[in-house]
């Protein structure tokens, strides 16, 4: 995706010259492989900043929120999407966006790979085609560029933004899958008390540093049901019932209006994979009312509006 | 949905009930509440997500 | 006690469930004492952190009904 | 103070007879996390190892822990009254870990235990723990200790340090602590002239392998102009205010105490809290003065990289252990605000 890199540029200077918009929201390039910083750039002449590769995973749309100027955004499919529920929301009105699309080809999963480096450290990684190619001192280690996507970029449908004023590059293929929700299925499957086991290993290492809330442009109440005092829903400690109502309840926040982005499991820093949780809420909305969230501006999610054809099997 | 995500998550199905009852309904209602209770009962008390003296160092 | 009775939270909306179970208790109908009941202005007032708080402070079931 | 050679052939006789003295804590594997945990054989060390995710400082201040009980039972004679939470205080060996995180414990030590103030728990666990170190032979690429008064092998903090050598480890005692314990472990070898001279050659070595930043000049500079420098606004518009950096931080020492009460008992509990959070600052009016992201941004490295040094005269309050670099979910980096504060232009004079 190096070859957008130029084109981004190019729009941001275009449009910052023209006083098209006020600012331009992209990424910079990061200090450290496999990482990037989200960026603004206000004067043409820092458009240079601007960078775009295989690890632009966190979403942008985070940094739209209440936002009052008018803004150039980058914005891959997940993203342009996440924009769309943020208009709904009234979070950002359209007017004031100036959105450069890119056709996105999936971002690499920095965790898992640092996790098969074992320890060793890259110093450099380049990604080709086929091939993200790590080296680092005294080793150099090859991995298959579709295993070592994003779990959420691998199992992705819409590649392509859904709203744009502009494309960086002509669209590219959306992906045909089979199940996208196999990993979530398999959990349904098991009885309750192996979930219950299941979901207590996998949230034992977090820290409740909020990273997952935080990346998340879902998430921008003023005052969150964690902070919240009178009363106070839960306890600040690491104690296993606080932390498992924690991400209960975040992940149910999200219901209807979560696109998948997975920046949340990015910005874990202990690695846990909350995206489960949320993609069983995914799953359930595209069943249930065949919704998928962020496709069209001037539909309302459905846990926002009353129809009577609602599913309501669960009620006596 | 959210009785989904609590069942997702380990909690038993038939610990969260919901149902709908007219005012003039009585009868429906004893017999909601008879099966509500019946079903929980079934299940055993609550070994999940109650939160006693926080588990800390 | 000889046998275990499971607490079971209802969160009955104003209108419809509490005037149901009013009637009952008019009407000296019989039915379990297991609940203990929370009246609501509607059931659309239930957040699911309301059912959460109730798990956590242990009741066995919840009842929602409008 | 002494230097003994531990053969590696021979590193399960020196853990078996620290464990008839000590609990034994050290780098292990938990998931694909190294963390400190409980070591019972030289296998379970996950050796070689870089750094652990989190830092050494949850061994002396967990993340959550309960400081006071109380019962609220009306029968209970003592309801109402509050108690201290008796805990236990075994002797404890941490081996292996990083120089950088004993030099952290350091740096807390000064907020922690001082003439003014001495956190019971924090002390009585700092006494009854000796600190093994193992020095870094290859430094991570995000490390920079050696510009923050530390070093691949510090001796700061530590009661003994560890050398890798090719088939052993050289320890070298540092504290009268430390001195006792080599005294009392059994697979140790008298070390020769030759293998402190490997050392002091691996030593060298791996800190010329490390990049050095300027931070010489944050001392003098004025405070508040460097409070309302406008870089700032740039290096905190991508945070996204979580609190992995701070928690993962080996001298971010803040915390906050809570409450909880279940039936008719309580618990007074102290858990980890971060300044990045809105939360930290608000006040019961509902007046927050560190209301804007980029207040809170600033707080973390003026803290760290100024008001520490002005407050102590020591610091910064950072090791370089590069933790915060490397977690950061949106890649702000500490070594460019580093930079962007030594080298920013502030008219003469100290403190403002």
């Amino acid at each position: 995706m190096l070859e957008y890199v130029g084109k981004i540029r190019d729009i941001a200077r275009r449009l910052l010259s023209e006083n098209k918009v006020d600012v331009v929201i992209g990424f910079r390039q990061g200090t450290i492989p496999m990482m990037s910083e989200p960026a603004v750039v206000s004067r043409p002449e820092d458009v240079d900043e601007l960078y775009w590769d295989y690890n632009c995973g966190i979403n942008l749309t985070n940094y739209l929120t209440k936002r009052t100027d008018r803004i150039g955004v980058v914005a891959k499919g997940c993203d342009s999407r996440n924009i769309v529920t943020h208009i709904v929301e009234n979070q950002i009105k359209r007017e004031q966006l100036y959105i450069i699309g890119v056709p996105c080809h999936g971002m690499i999963d920095r965790s898992r790979i640092l996790a098969a480096l074992d320890g060793q450290e890259p110093t450099a990684v380049v990604v080709n085609d086929t091939e993200i190619v790590v080296t680092g001192p005294g080793f150099e280690r090859k991995f298959n560029r579709q295993e070592y996507l994003q779990n959420n970029c691998a199992t992705c449908i819409h590649r392509n933004p859904v709203v744009y004023d502009e494309l960086v590059a002509e669209k590219v293929e959306e992906q045909k899958l089979d199940d996208r929700y196999a990993d979530v299925k398999k959990i349904e499957a098991m009885s309750p008390d192996e979930k219950w086991a299941f979901f207590d290993k996998i949230l034992a290492p977090c820290l409740r540093c909020y990273a997952c809330r935080n990346a998340c442009p879902l998430c921008y109440c003023p005052t969150c049901f964690v902070d919240e005092s009178r009363p106070q829903w839960l306890g600040k400690s690491i104690d296993p019932t606080d932390v498992r109502t924690f991400h209960f309840l975040r992940a149910y926040h999200c219901a209807g209006r979560c696109t998948d982005c997975g920046a949340c499991e990015r910005a874990c820093p202990v690695n846990i994979p909350v995206r489960l949780l949320t993609k069983k809420l995914n799953m359930d909305v595209e069943d249930l009312y065949g919704f998928e969230p962020g496709m069209v501006p001037d539909v309302r999610p459905p846990l926002d509006v009353y129809r009577p054809d609602d599913p309501g099997g669960f009620i006596k | 949905m959210m009785k989904g995500l609590l069942e997702y998550m380990g909690t038993e199905p038939g610990r969260l009930h919901f149902s709908w009852i007219s005012s003039a309904e009585s009868t429906k209602f004893v017999e909601v509440a008879n099966t509500v209770a019946e079903e929980v009962k079934a299940l055993g008390p609550a070994k999940h997500f109650i939160k006693e003296k926080a588990e800390v160092a | 006690m000889s046998e275990w009775e499971p607490k079971i939270t209802a969160f009955l909306c104003n209108w419809c469930s509490y005037g149901a179970a009013d009637l009952a208790g008019i009407g000296r109908m019989q039915h379990t004492p297991a609940h203990r009941v929370i009246r609501v202005p509607c059931s659309g007032r239930i957040s699911p952190k309301f059912i959460l708080a109730a798990f956590r402070r242990g009741v066995d079931g919840i009842w929602v009904s409008g | 103070m002494t230097s003994v050679i531990i053969a590696k052939s021979k590193l399960n006789d020196f853990l078996a007879s620290l464990k008839s003295g000590y609990q034994v804590l050290g780098p292990v594997r938990q998931g694909d996390m190294i963390a400190f945990g409980p070591v019972n054989k030289a296998e379970d060390l996950a050796l070689p190892y870089s750094n652990t995710r989190l830092s050494i400082k949850s061994v002396f201040f967990p993340q959550s822990e309960r400081m006071f009980g109380y019962s609220l039972d009306k029968e209970d004679a003592d309801a109402g009254i509050i108690k201290e939470t008796p805990k236990e205080y075994p002797n404890r060996v941490v081996l292996g870990l990083r120089p950088c995180d004993a030099k952290a414990v350091t740096l807390v030590d000064v907020n922690m235990d001082n003439p003014q103030f001495q956190d019971p728990w924090w002390v009585k666990r700092r006494e009854t723990t000796t600190l093994i170190g193992l020095g870094c032979e290859h430094p991570c690429s995000t490390c920079f200790c050696t510009s923050m008064g530390s070093g691949p092998f510090d001796e700061t903090g530590l009661d003994v340090l560890l050398t890798e050598l090719p088939d052993a480890y050289l320890a070298k005692s540092l504290t009268p602590k430390g001195d006792q314990l080599l005294k009392q472990a059994k697979g140790t070898d008298a070390a020769s002239p030759a293998n402190e001279k490997t050392a002091a050659e691996i030593k060298t070595k791996a800190e010329q392998t490390l990049p050095q930043l300027d931070t010489a000049k944050l001392k003098d500079k004025n405070m508040m102009e460097l409070f309302n420098a406008r870089f700032w606004e740039r290096v905190q518009f991508a945070c996204i205010n979580c609190g992995a950096c701070t928690f993962l931080c080996p001298t971010c020492w803040c915390f906050d105490i809570q409450d909880e009460v279940s039936k008719k008992a309580g618990d007074r509990i102290r858990n980890w809290d971060s300044c990045m959070f809105p939360l930290f600052t608000l006040h019961g009016t509902g007046h927050n003065p560190r209301d804007h992201k980029v207040q809170r941004v600033r707080q973390r490295f003026m803290h760290k990289l100024k008001y520490y040094i002005d407050k102590y005269g020591d610091g910064p309050a950072c090791v370089g252990c590069g933790r915060c670099v490397q977690a950061c979910p949106v890649n702000i980096d500490i070594r460019n605000v580093i930079t962007l504060m030594n080298e920013y232009q502030t008219s003469a004079g100290t403190k403002a």
